[in-house]
């Protein structure tokens, strides 16, 4: 049988187990609400004003960098699963891509794209 | 009393119910006054609530069960200690610990409230200035004792 | 036993795999249980305290009344959530939390491994899979409309994808030992040496990213109760809160399976002790990885903010970069 | 073959749901079901090690992008997070014509009248089921192909994310985030103090 | 300053410390099997005390009630009549009540009683479910009585006893062990348990 | 056990392929919200990927597999450049219309 | 029933700071209001670092009828050691202010610290201070009437203060329902029973 | 204008783009009590910070205006819960002067006071260093740290009856002598405490994590520090050498010798060291005083003008029972006048500013708050910081809410 068979068979499984879990509590709690209760929770006072408000562009920069290392490193698998047999070729090939990329992570250093405060 | 065997079974898996509620009673972080450190203390090693449970103090109330309101509950206090009740998901406790939470103690002035239970209904007083740690613990035995002896809670409906 | 075999054996395939899927999960949720119990339980007995100890014996009850708690309790929606996908965040922590251990190997028998599916690509799922368990804490902080879980759930995003790229790198390191992306590869090659010491240095960014990537301390941001309440979760209650809490622990238990497959051997007897079932040594490797976790829960306080995020893309990503061309090029060299 | 109508139906519904959905963060949830059924299709066409991949960058990191975005730039207030959904008029024949095109398309290709073109000369591996090692479509076979024969793409897109990572910074503009002075206006303060503290009169 | 984190030596140091904490001797007293015996001085419930020959030492004089500062304390004074002499001096309590939850434990009372009628008992376990169950009455401060220490004085004056600030120190009249009767509230809810609870 | 062949016929993997580049040309054209618009073009730049590995399937060539990583590489790369360039526009703007951007208007 | 509380024996000094005993606490000054923020200026100038502490006392029978009490400390910041340190000096400026309308300059721009102090005094004793940048109440919800330290203001509140209380059990406060005395066994049964007919109420 | 909370929004939000508004308690893990911070952050800095006092407004001040001078003691030492006795002490400290009666306390009593006060100065320590503990995630700590504070307290139940509020302090000496047993439980403390400290210190001083969050963070002058008027830990840890009970000793402390331990760079760890090294120098006091305690002697006055003969006493002579009544229906008087008195407690300078009418009861009771003044000093040093280092800086201030609100 292929493998993903298998797979496929847990991976309903576990997404009715998961069903299970998050759907059940709606079923058994019982309902008390009450206007409060529902309302955002900010510590005990009333809510303070709509959430709101812009974050500071270092937490997008965050995450458009992973996207972008994280293609990197997706492009590192096949490489060293193949290091074995493509040996110095393959490690020269590599080291160019890093190299160029370093170029790349460099300049984010430089212009504070990693400072937090 | 007759019980047909659905209500029998409906009756056992009630006290299972209880029986887990009253055994995983998680409080709310929230301190006062004195009493929170006593209120603390009862997580210290010399008393340890968590042997019964209890020691996971929550800051969130929606996922507390026991609010213990450990201390004077001032004027200013009472709107958001309101409020904190009201956010709190059902099924939920209340210990009014202290003689300033229960009755306003000594301080029977223009600031405190007279007794927490004016605001929100209280399951279990415990008097004392601070109650020892171990006096809060017996409170929580009696919470327990009340969830599993017929409070609120449990899977019928009896509110 | 033999009976049991035969029926075993008669039965079509799909509905052994559904049995054996069911009966893993089942495990899986069992030791999640108990998993938290045994962290009460050590941090307890590191604070001088004796732990749960009075619901059932020893305290062995208390998951279960834990569970059967917030099963109970009121399932709360506020007003200011997005309920569609307030309900749904921790529906897919969850199912990404379980989804790993399609593939997870935990022994090896003489008809193969014991996994639901041993894929060749095994790790890279681990990876794909995992990479998926972000969005149940930044779309459930999201959902809540609230600012507290909002504030939560950035900081967790950040934080896990900043960790996620130095994790997946380190793993490189292994394959470059191994050559293979499947798991079962990966045990086998490590029969003479355990990879945690031609990979220590690999083996130590797993261990910092593994613990941030499950948010525990001293990585523990997301939560960080003394700063953010309760961080994505805080308006969550009942069991979508403790889905959430399954979640973190599985996955505790996930990266535990995953450094004991990786660096420590799998179910590859150290010193030649074969005489222990190798199941029982993965498991003794993985409750090992989960001692240390809570061990350190015990001991540190919590990294700043900014520190964490500096020292993920600053240290941790060069480091594992080097690494992993050092182990090329030792590769290279001898081949 | 069942698989692949099963996913074909969940990838249409998650498609249309994306772009027709209210708020963009449903729009990102029926993308991540899009490229999930995606990645299973792959699986179902061999290819091993692109499936892994649409999962890592595609689920794990470009749509973590955007729930990202969305949930810091919208913060869940309602302008943002519904975002306008007029349609201009100009719009309306193109896209009368586009439904028109796709119908034909459809209908010509499943009917098989388009035709297809031949192979190009020379398979690379073996064909195994997916999930077996160094078979068509797996990551090592893939590897081979990539760093050998298909090198020079591979270089290039190091240059590409490089210069992407350039541009992410360029358009970032990140001064180093200043930190406040202490000094800030008390106008400033009094406002929102007043605004946030509890005052009983204003509030309905 | 950042180098300052990669200080490993100072982390495996915390490490072993909560390792070692593992097998000191942990102070955990079992609560609800074991009860921590508190200080004799210990300022916890009530209870009114009798002599030795049953009579009640208490004289309703009411200082412990003008020396409350948490006015908990009620009590109303009443003669004796020769028929019927409750206390060995002219007058006693008719009524004695104390509001414990208004009581702040501060020991003033105590100090004030001129016939240590009225001392705080290490017992701490006072909760209970509703608020009017905190007025102690007379019946539930005052112990049995069998319990009375000290020998009453026959003619001295305002029934001032002799054994003064001896018998204070005798913390707890009814045995600590035994459940504490004096509250009753132990009876109470093993035969009405379920209506208690809100 | 090896399947050999395709599941289905190639027509069906095209005509699949073309409907979902339609809905995101579609997405494109009829949503003003900038990022909707691009989750839209990722839309299409997976239906290419879909057409790339069936014709690879079908030919059992490699160079489908190579091309549909290098798209996704290239939409990675988009994707973030394209939400910078949103989060530039956009992230002092009550509103996120790309109508209402004079910027790229001119 | 009256009160078995004996009544409190009413001081008579009317101005105790002119009576008071000779105390070594601290160096004693009495400004008039007009010279107030001069004087502390001065002070402030000549040594005295710190504000310890900024306090006021409503004397109702007198003119002016509020104190202001500044207690300074000379201290200076290079004390480094507490031989340098050595004996700081201890300074209390009285300031009177009248009944009517009170009003002082405040001191935030001499002392940072003087600005919760301040808000302080204006809430509780409703003594206004001219310059401060953010005078709103600081202890007492916003919205609350009256200055509760004044001594005219009822300990418990001009509002509970006219609220009748319990006729017996004076010194608690049960709420009705509840029987007042006399919690014998047999009332609390009664009491319980009677609960559980009604069927728990919260 | 009063603005409500919907329309203004948009406002706050374009202010500069990016703010978000946020309130930090009443309710929160980490305000130790019910303080309440308005935060206008950018992301996870915080633009300003406004603190928000009052949640636990007791009237304290006004309810012992109201009591004899002996009852309003108990209200006073609920107002620095953490240090209940510092507050008990002072108060007696100052009306004692009043009465004139300083020089007239027994010494025992006098060494008593002093062992009391440093026991609940490492009790109040133990606190602060346990949740400052929880604030850093740092869990342990906390539990080892309690430990401690529940030694220190069953000495405090076993000589007072309670174990916070035990009403110890009495003007005029103290409530009775150290019981039996006392003393040994007394030496088995001192020898626990260095071992203890020791454990304490290597889990969190040496921690580098702990360091990293706390050097450096919310750093003030000397200069500012006075300005803002820090007393105690929090102004040595900024360099300035003041203790009251070096400046202005009382109850005989100038017969101990102690250091005061003073650190200059006047950030969140300095404050840190400086208690922990307080902690020590209380140990060294504690010793001292230990010597003392074999000698004994009279606790109280000798003076039923305040306090009330011994209960032994009253048995015997009519007259003793006469005061005895006098003095607890109806107090005793103090002569008319004002004092300032203060001493050196946990969180810093503690004084009473007392104005007695010459009756029965106190005419004012001022509370000079230690810990107002250290709270207020957020204000000039939260902004610009994250939110995390906010929450150290308060643990680093250690606010007791029952004074600062009173
Ligand atoms: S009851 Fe006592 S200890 Fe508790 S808050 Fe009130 S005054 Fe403090
Ligand atoms: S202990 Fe104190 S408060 Fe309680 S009744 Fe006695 S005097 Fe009153
Ligand atoms: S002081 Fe003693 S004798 Fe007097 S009424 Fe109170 S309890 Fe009775």
């Amino acid at each position: 049988m292929n493998p993903y068979g298998p797979v496929a068979i847990y991976l309903c499984v576990a997404l009715a187990a998961a069903l299970l879990f998050t759907f059940l509590p709606g079923l058994l709690g019982r309902k008390k609400p009450n206007p409060h209760k529902m309302e955002a929770y900010e510590c005990g006072v009333e809510p303070t004003s709509a959430v709101a408000g812009r974050f500071p562009i270092r937490f997008y920069l965050v995450a458009m960098l992973f996207v972008i290392f994280d293609v990197e490193a997706a492009s590192f698998y096949p490489w060293a699963v193949q290091m074995h047999s493509l040996r110095v070729f393959g490690l020269v090939e590599m080291v160019v891509f890093v190299i160029v990329l370093a170029i790349g992570y460099a300049f984010v250093w430089k212009k504070g794209g990693f400072q937090w405060r | 009393m007759e019980m047909s065997p659905g209500h029998f079974l409906l009756a056992r898996l009630d006290d299972v119910a209880r029986w887990a509620q009253s055994t995983s009673v998680w409080p709310l972080t929230m301190g006062l006054a004195c009493c929170a450190i006593e209120m603390m203390t009862v997580t210290s090693p010399e008393y340890d609530i968590a042997r019964l449970g209890s020691e996971v103090f929550r800051s969130s109330p929606r996922q507390a069960d026991l609010m213990i309101v450990s201390g004077r509950v001032a004027q200013k206090m009472a709107p958001v200690v309101k409020r904190l009740y009201d956010q709190m998901a059902d099924p939920k406790w209340v210990i009014s610990m202290g003689a300033c939470a229960s009755s306003g103690g000594i301080f029977d002035n223009y600031a405190i409230v007279q007794g927490v239970d004016t605001i929100i209904p209280v399951d279990v007083y415990v008097p004392g200035c601070p109650p020892s740690p171990d006096g809060l613990l017996y409170a929580v035995n009696l919470i327990q004792q009340q969830i599993r002896e017929g409070g609120r809670g449990g899977i019928l409906a009896r509110s | 036993m033999d009976s049991a075999l035969a029926v075993l054996n008669a039965a079509p395939l799909w509905l052994v795999v559904t049995i054996k899927s069911a009966l893993l999960l089942l495990v899986v949720v069992t030791t999640f249980a108990y998993a938290m119990l045994a962290e009460r339980k050590v941090m307890g007995w590191m604070q001088l305290r004796p732990g749960p100890n009075r619901v059932g014996p020893w305290g062995l009850m208390q998951p279960a009344s834990d569970a059967a708690k917030l099963i109970l309790k009121e399932d709360l929606t506020p007003s200011t959530a997005d309920p569609l996908i307030y309900k749904l965040a921790p529906f897919i922590s969850l199912l990404t939390a379980f989804s790993v251990y399609a593939i997870i190997p935990f022994g090896a028998g003489s008809q193969g491994t014991w996994a639901i599916g041993n894929v060749d690509a095994g790790i890279l799922f681990l990876m794909a899979i995992s990479s998926l368990g972000v969005y149940g804490i930044s779309l459930g902080g999201w959902a809540s409309g609230s600012k507290y879980p909002l504030l939560g759930s950035v900081r967790a995003t950040a934080q896990m994808i900043s960790y996620e790229l130095a994790m997946s790198l380190s793993f490189i390191g292994v394959l470059i030992l191994a050559g293979t992306t499947s798991l079962d590869g990966i045990v086998s090659a490590q029969a003479r040496l355990w990879f945690c010491i031609p990979q220590a240095v690999g083996f130590v960014i797993y261990v910092i990213t593994a613990v941030a990537e499950t948010n525990r301390t001293p990585f523990d941001l997301v939560e960080a109760e003394t700063e953010l309440v309760g961080g994505f979760h805080t308006e969550y209650s009942g069991l979508r809160f403790g889905s959430f809490f399954i979640a973190e622990y599985v996955n505790m238990l996930t990266v535990s399976c995953i450094a004991t497959l990786l660096f420590l051997g799998g179910w590859n007897a150290p010193f030649g002790l074969t005489m222990v079932p190798g199941v029982l040594w993965f498991v003794a490797k993985v409750a090992t990885f989960m001692f240390f976790y809570i061990w350190l829960r015990a001991t540190l306080p919590r990294l700043r903010y900014d520190r964490l995020m500096a020292f993920g893309w600053k240290v941790l990503l060069p480091v594992a970069t080097l690494n992993l061309i050092v182990t090329a090029v030792v590769v290279a060299v001898r081949g | 073959m069942i698989a692949f109508w099963v996913l074909s139906v969940v990838l249409i519904a998650s498609a249309v749901w994306t772009i027709t959905a209210q708020k963009p963060v449903y729009s990102v949830v029926g993308l991540l079901a899009n490229f999930a059924a995606l990645a299973i299709l792959y699986l179902t066409l061999s290819a091993e090690f692109l499936a892994v991949i649409q999962l890592i960058v595609y689920s794990g990191a470009i749509l973590v992008l955007f729930v990202f975005v969305i949930a810091l730039l919208s913060s869940g207030v309602a302008p943002f997070a519904a975002g306008p959904n007029r349609m201009p008029k100009a719009a309306l024949p193109a896209v009368a014509l586009v439904c028109v095109a796709l119908g034909f398309v459809v209908f010509a290709v499943t009917r098989g009248e388009v035709a297809i073109p031949p192979p190009p000369a020379g398979s690379t591996s073996a064909l195994g089921p997916v999930g077996t090692a160094d078979v068509f479509g797996s990551v090592g076979d893939f590897g081979k192909a990539l760093f050998t024969t298909y090198l020079l793409p591979f270089e290039v897109t190091a240059l590409i994310l490089m210069v992407a990572v350039v541009g992410v910074v360029l358009l970032s503009g990140t001064a180093p985030a200043k930190a406040p002075t202490r000094r800030r206006a008390a106008g400033v303060r009094r406002e929102l103090r007043e605004a946030v503290v509890r005052d009983g009169e204003d509030r309905r | 300053m950042r180098k300052r984190l990669f200080n490993v030596g100072a982390i495996l140091q915390g490490l072993s410390i909560t390792f070692g904490f593992m097998f000191k001797k942990r102070p955990t007293i079992e609560y609800p099997s074991v009860k921590k015996q508190h200080a004799p001085r210990f300022h916890g419930l009530h209870e009114l005390r009798r002599y030795g020959d049953a009579k009640e030492r208490c004289i309703g004089c009411e200082l412990c009630s003008s020396a409350c500062p948490a006015n908990a304390i009620t009590v109303i004074g009443a003669e004796n009549t020769p028929e019927d002499r409750k206390s060995p001096g002219e007058r006693y309590a008719a009524r004695y009540e104390i509001d414990e939850l208004r009581c702040i434990f501060c020991g003033l009372c105590e100090e004030a009683c001129p016939t240590d009628a009225i001392v705080l008992t290490p017992r701490f376990e006072m909760a209970d479910y509703r608020r009017g169950s905190f007025i102690y009455s007379k019946d539930r401060l005052l112990v049995p009585p069998d319990a009375g220490v000290g020998a009453a004085p026959d003619d001295r004056p305002g029934g001032i006893p002799s054994d003064l600030g001896r018998v204070a120190e005798i913390k707890s009249t009814t045995d600590v062990e035994e459940g504490y009767s004096a509250t009753h509230r132990g009876e109470i809810l093993k035969t009405e348990r379920r209506g208690l609870a809100g | 056990m090896i399947e050999n062949a395709l599941p289905v016929a190639i027509g069906n993997y095209v005509g699949l392929s073309a409907v979902l580049f339609f809905i995101g040309l579609t997405g494109v054209l009829i949503r003003r919200n900038p990022l909707v618009m691009l989750m839209s073009i990722e839309l299409m730049f997976n239906a290419a990927n879909l057409l790339f590995l069936a014709f690879a399937r079908a030919w059992v060539h490699n160079a489908g597999h190579i091309f549909a990583f290098l798209v996704i590489t290239v939409a990675a790369a988009e994707a973030a450049i394209g939400l910078a360039i949103v989060v530039a526009v956009f992230r002092d703007a009550p509103f996120v219309d790309v109508d209402e951007v004079r910027l790229l208007k001119g | 029933m009256p009160s078995t509380q004996t009544p409190p024996i009413a001081g008579l000094a009317i101005d105790p700071p002119s009576l008071r005993p000779p105390i070594d606490d601290a160096v004693i000054e009495r400004v008039e209001p007009a010279g107030l923020h001069a004087r502390l200026e001065e002070l402030a100038a000549g040594g005295f670092t710190m504000l310890l502490d900024l306090g006021a006392v409503d004397y109702p029978q007198r003119e002016p009828r509020y104190d202001v009490v500044y207690h300074l400390l000379k201290l200076p910041a290079t004390a480094a050691t507490v031989a340098e340190a050595g004996t700081p000096v201890r300074m209390r400026v009285l300031c009177g202010v009248p009944g009517e309308r009170p009003q002082l300059p405040s001191a935030t721009g001499i002392w940072k610290s003087a600005d919760w102090a301040e808000r302080e005094i204006y809430d509780l004793f409703g003594i206004v201070f001219e310059g401060h940048p953010d005078l709103r109440r600081i202890q007492m919800p916003g919205d609350w009437e009256g200055h509760p330290l004044r001594k005219d203001y009822p300990l418990r509140g001009p509002a509970r203060e006219k609220a009748p209380r319990p006729p017996f059990a004076l010194k608690s406060n049960v709420q009705a329902g509840t029987p007042p005395t006399g919690r014998t066994l047999e009332a609390l049964q009664e009491q319980i029973a009677r609960v559980r007919e009604e069927g728990a109420s919260p | 204008m009063t603005l409500s909370a919907t329309p203004l929004t948009p406002e706050i939000v374009s202010r500069d783009g990016n703010a978000m508004v946020l309130s930090m308690g009443p309710q929160h893990p980490s305000t130790h009590g019910v303080l309440q911070i308005m935060l206008e952050i950018d992301g996870e800095t915080v633009v300003t910070a406004e603190p928000e006092i009052g949640y636990l407004h007791t009237g304290i001040e006004k309810t012992a205006e109201n009591l004899f001078w002996s009852q309003a003691q108990t209200v006073i030492e609920r107002m620095d819960y953490l240090a209940p006795e510092s507050n008990g002490l002072c108060y007696v400290l100052g009306v004692e002067k009043l009465l004139g009666i300083s020089d007239r306390i027994p010494p025992r009593a006098q060494q008593i006071r002093v062992l009391i006060a440093e026991l609940t100065r490492i009790a109040s320590h133990c606190v602060w260093l346990g949740t400052g503990g929880i604030d850093l995630g740092a869990i342990s700590g906390f539990f080892y740290a309690f430990d401690l504070r529940e030694n220190v307290l069953d000495l405090q139940e076993a000589a007072g009856g309670a174990r916070m509020h035990p009403n110890y302090m009495r003007v005029g000496g103290v409530n009775g002598d150290l019981p039996s047993g006392f003393l040994p439980k007394l030496d088995d403390l001192l020898a626990k405490l260095p071992g203890r400290m020791r454990e304490l210190r290597g889990l969190l001083q040496a921690n580098p994590i702990l360091q990293d969050r706390t050097i450096d963070v919310g750093i003030l002058s000397a200069e500012e520090a006075l300005q803002w008027s820090l007393t105690g830990p929090a102004l040595r840890a900024s360099g300035v050498a003041y203790d009251v009970r070096k400046a202005f000793p009382y109850s005989g402390y100038d017969r101990y010798e102690f250091d005061v331990p003073t650190r200059t760079e006047g950030d969140a760890y300095a404050r840190f060291l400086v208690r922990l090294d307080e902690i020590d120098q209380s140990l060294r006091i504690l010793k001292q005083v230990r010597k003392d305690l074999d000698t004994p002697g009279p606790v109280m006055i000798d003076d039923t003008k305040v306090a009330a003969p011994p209960k032994e006493t009253i048995a015997l002579s009519m007259e003793a029972l006469i005061h005895h009544f006098k003095i607890v229906s109806e107090g005793f008087r103090v002569p008319p006048g004002d004092v300032y008195q203060s001493v050196e407690g946990p969180r810093g300078e503690l004084g009473y500013y007392i104005v007695s009418d010459g009756g029965n009861r106190p005419f004012r009771v001022r509370t000079r708050p230690p810990s107002l003044y250290n709270l207020q000093a957020l204000k000039g040093i939260a902004p610009g910081n994250l939110i995390a280092d906010l929450v150290v800086m308060i643990g680093s201030l250690d606010p007791v809410f029952g004074e600062v609100d009173r």
